[in-house]
């Protein structure tokens, strides 16, 4: 059911996101999303940041919509519906979550909530260049290790966070990896847990509408990321040909590189 | 148990429950993924001539369990791109039925030429798209359009044309006898009716679009009175839709003069397993009221088996 | 508190909660009554001519908490036996509006004056009995016709005068616009919505007459849709009805462009009770949302005070 | 929510009068009334004389529809809506009941009821000729006294119930009367229990669609029957000038003598 929140808190994260924080009692799992509407403007989805009473979205400026909600003040009224789409399984005593730019916004959660039930948690978080890094101070505290990359090298590794989440795998033993960013990205992370067999949990995004399994703008081979996701196991991505190939825009039509 | 198999003129489907237009209907494996589920049959998203992106979102109303009011506005991948979802779902088999949308009558059988090319069993015309002329009214509240067009996508191909109709119209019944005078094979009743939802918090509709189309068990009773009515006055076929979630509902539209029927919202509010608990929950409502099969269920509300007994003293007729 | 006075054009009101017309409607200390739950005033129960017990039971099908379908079929005791049942609700201050329905213009302005004697503030004209050509169409479903009637009455009484418009029509503002032309000095929006129930067990339509009006939550889209077209039409006032049964439904209504709003199947879900709650429920309610007033509300959505911000980037318009 | 039943079984209880038995496990209570459609025919008022899973209504031949609904047989199908109204209050400990033809019908459930539940229950019963005393087997034995009147005097008093009601209110000390039957006879029992100060309790009818409050066809003064009653205490009822003089027909027209 659709309910109106006020922003009650606006915190600016890197140069190109911002967290908005809204109070809704809803319960939310981590990995789920809301489908958050400015009035006046376009209904977005967006994976929550903070799954608690206080609630937040963690928003990067893409187009119109996004640069206009992440500009929001405090005090403004918000059209909020969901949570929707299932969560991560935190049961994993292992977890290594590895986090592309906003993609870490999704994960942050999960990752708390996994520490909070005693797993360890490590962590890989990339970016294009050090001030993107999100949630880096949020994550540290609760870190068993937690290293960083950017594309220019401004801070941590220079390179791709995939290289760092393949060291990782490769030095420590973990029951699953955790990630969202780039299907790109997500595609090597899956490849580099190949060898130790470590299952890997991708969060994904795909043009959403209805959000309730109806309207398929959200189709992803047999699945509707609204309700089969937004996180799936690895092994049922690989097997699509569209993952990280093409996907639908708003009319359904396929676009990218491999449509 | 009793035959299941439901007969929608030359067209014959394993179970009466069909995938209604714009649900699940824009990629071919969402399609051939319905089918898997159990239905009978399943219509494709409703097709024009170039993509379109639908309207911006709010798109969606939720009620409860008993309604949802959307505006879509049509999106599609267009007729060009739209082939090679319907190959994915052909090629497994699946029964389809090609919707599409237009301005005109030309635009029409264009779109009817090229869908009948994809290997589709029939076409269904949603004559819900705006009306050419302006004025925000329906192409399908016009009988006379709804004629022309009918009659010009009839002459186009040779598939079965099925015609969906609107219940916002004085008088659905008038709109089915011309598409049936103009050559259609079967009707849809019924597409959406026409509703606005306002958010009092925020002071303003909800609906990027403004008006939508309200559906789901809400809509029940508006699409029986249709089913209802038209079989009261044209002979072709009625394929019902609107507010189906069970079973017993579907008995509703079959006795009302329905020989198959369409589901959407039910998809929304109970998954597309839907379809694979429906045909053996109408198989056992038949056995229990000892109907053979579906097709002795057709339309048979209209001669009640108890007949009603002499009744004078009755208040009023 | 917002202040809670309601305006429809000369006619003004404690509270925009009027009872709706069918309901608690036929005797005079029913009318009484929903006054003193605390409704701002109450509609009649539609006179006609002569006495008419309405169509035999079943009259009335629920379907759970969201919608009534009723074939009542018009029953009233006459215009002749009414008005002392009037006269009690008078006497003790109701506000009234008499309702009134016929077969022709003739008949309606014979029946306004009538019903104009009995000191009722107002008329509500009800188009939704079947047009007298026959057809089963409804009188309100003929633009031309309901300027006639309209007129007929205008010139007939000086009372204030309510049309009342259905929703089974293609294009409810145009019905509202004829009314407007002809001299209404209000649109009443909406009467019941055409459905049919069946009954898979006994395989019959449940209701004696057949079809029926839904009512209740189910067509609150539906109201504010007509509501919402109407008042980009028209100038004169609109009372709105049509599922409310909250303060939180009437606002919706209020937002659209209605001056006042009518409650009727919400007294069956609810009790008569309610009408005790909705004012002062409408009235934090204004006052945490910041409008002075019911009339700073009318019509706000159509104007929303967050204008909508310039967006390039939007899939479509 | 109305449903479905079918009609077990057919019991003629006296030349006028038949009780109908479907199985339906909702629950109702002593005095409350369904609504019963036979298919093809109207749908009427009937109050509940079983209240159990297995209920019952007995239905008195008056018109065309419930001289049908008499007549028809085990195994046919029938509509059922409710149970609808308020029910007798069942804790008074002495109980004089006060049944006029088949206006027992509704009082019996009760009686037994409250005999169940440890009151002592005191009958008078009246017809207008011996075979049409209702229920008078089934409620001998839970009666503390069971007395009978009949017009013609072919059983019990010759006279009236009424009658035999003021001799029993005179003779014993009740907590309550419940009552049904013609509206005369309801405020004869009233009258004649005004003395001792008795509470009396009448089951009232009047013309009904919808039972739900709404229509008015069953207006009383300022109640509705079907929501407010049809139980009601005759103080309420004998300060209706309507009572006992005049009702609304089916368009909603004062009828009878007082109208
Ligand atoms: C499940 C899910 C969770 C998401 N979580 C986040 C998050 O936590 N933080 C975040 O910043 N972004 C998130 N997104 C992405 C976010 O919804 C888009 O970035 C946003 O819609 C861009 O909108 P725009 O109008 O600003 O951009 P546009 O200029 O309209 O488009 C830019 C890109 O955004 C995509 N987009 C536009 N509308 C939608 C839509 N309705 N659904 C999906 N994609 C759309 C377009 O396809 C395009 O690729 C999530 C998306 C999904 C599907
Ligand atoms: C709360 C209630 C409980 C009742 N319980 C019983 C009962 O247990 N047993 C029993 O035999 N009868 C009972 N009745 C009365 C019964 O409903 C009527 O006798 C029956 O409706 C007669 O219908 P008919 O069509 O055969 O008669 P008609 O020839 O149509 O009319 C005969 C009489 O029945 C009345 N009547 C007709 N239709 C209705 C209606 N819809 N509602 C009320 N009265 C109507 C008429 O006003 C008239 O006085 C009850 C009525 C009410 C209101
Ligand atoms: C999200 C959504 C999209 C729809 N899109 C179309 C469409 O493209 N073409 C069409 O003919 N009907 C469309 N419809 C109408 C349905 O096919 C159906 O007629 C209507 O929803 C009533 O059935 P239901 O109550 O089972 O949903 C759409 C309905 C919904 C809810
Ligand atoms: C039982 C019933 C009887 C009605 N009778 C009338 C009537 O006599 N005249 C009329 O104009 N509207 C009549 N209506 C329509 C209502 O006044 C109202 O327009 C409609 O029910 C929608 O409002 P609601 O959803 O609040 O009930 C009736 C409605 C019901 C449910
Ligand atoms: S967003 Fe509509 S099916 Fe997923
Ligand atoms: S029967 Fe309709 S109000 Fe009582």
């Amino acid at each position: 059911m659709r309910r109106v929140c006020r922003i009650e808190e606006r915190v600016v994260e890197t140069p190109s996101t911002v967290t908005l924080r809204f109070d809704d009692p809803t319960v939310a799992r981590p990995g789920q999303f809301v489908m958050i509407w400015v009035p006046g403007d376009d209904e977005l989805p967006m994976s929550l940041s903070y799954t608690g009473p206080r609630k937040g979205v963690t928003v990067k400026r893409m187009g119109d919509t996004s640069g206009h909600l992440l500009g929001i003040a405090p005090g403004t009224p918000v059209g909020i519906r969901g949570p929707y789409g299932g969560a991560f399984d935190l049961s994993p005593r292992r977890v290594l979550v590895v986090g592309g730019g906003s993609g870490t916004a999704v994960l942050a959660p999960a990752a708390e909530a996994a520490h909070a039930g005693g797993s360890e948690v490590s962590f890989a978080l990339g970016a294009t260049t050090a001030p993107e890094i999100l949630f880096s101070d949020r994550l540290r505290p609760l870190a068993k290790e937690l290293r960083v990359s950017t594309d220019d090298g401004s801070r941590g590794h220079h390179g791709f966070v995939t290289e760092v989440a393949s060291e990782l795998l490769a030095s420590d033993r973990f029951d699953a990896v955790w990630t969202c960013g780039p299907e790109v990205m997500m595609r090597k992370v899956a490849e580099a847990a190949r060898p130790s067999g470590t299952p890997v949990f991708c969060s994904v995004e795909r043009h959403m509408k209805c959000a309730l399994g109806m309207c398929d703008a959200c189709a992803l081979g047999p699945y509707h990321v609204c309700t089969d996701g937004p996180v799936f196991r690895s092994e049922e991505l690989l097997a699509l040909p569209e993952f990280g190939r093409w996907h639908r825009d708003a009319s359904g039509s396929r676009v990218g590189p491999g449509a | 148990m009793a035959v299941l198999t439901s007969r929608v003129g030359t067209l014959s489907f394993r179970n009466p429950f069909l995938l209604a237009s714009g649900v699940w209907g824009e990629s071919g494996e969402s399609l051939l993924g319905a089918w898997r589920a159990g239905a009978g049959g399943a219509v494709t998203k409703s097709i024009g001539a170039e993509p379109r992106p639908g309207y911006p979102n709010p798109t969606i109303e939720e009620y409860g369990r008993w309604g949802l009011l959307n505006a879509m506005g049509l999106p599609n991948p267009g007729i060009r791109q739209y082939p090679r979802e319907i190959a994915i779902a052909r090629e497994a088999g699946v029964p389809l039925l090609g919707s599409i949308f237009g301005q005109d009558a030309r635009e029409f059988s264009e779109l009817a030429v090229a869908m009948a090319r994809t290997g589709v069993l029939g076409l269904e015309l949603n004559l819900s798209c705006p009306h050419a002329e302006g004025l925000g009214s329906e192409i399908g509240q016009d009988p006379a359009l709804v004629g022309e067009i009918t009659h010009a996508v009839k002459q186009a191909v040779k598939l079965p044309v099925w015609v969906k109709i609107t219940p916002n119209t004085a008088d659905p019944a008038e709109i089915a006898l011309a598409a049936e005078a103009a050559g259609a094979d079967a009707i849809t009743a019924i597409n959406t009716v026409r509703g606005l939802a306002i958010d009092p918090e925020l002071g303003r509709p909800v609906l990027a679009h403004g008006t939508g189309g309200l559906s789901g068990p809400a809509i029940k009773p508006v699409g029986l009175a249709c089913v209802w009515k038209i079989a009261e006055k044209v002979r072709i076929p009625i394929v019902g839709v609107g507010g189906i979630v069970s079973a017993r509902d579907a008995l509703e539209y079959l006795l009302a003069g329905a020989s198959a029927v369409q589901i959407g919202t039910a998809v929304a509010f109970e998954g597309i397993g839907l379809f694979g608990r429906l045909p053996g929950e109408l198989g056992l409502l038949l056995d229990r009221l000892g109907y053979p099969s579906v097709s002795d269920t057709v339309g048979r509300a209209h001669r009640p088996t108890v007949p009603a007994p002499p009744s004078p003293g009755r208040p009023n007729h």
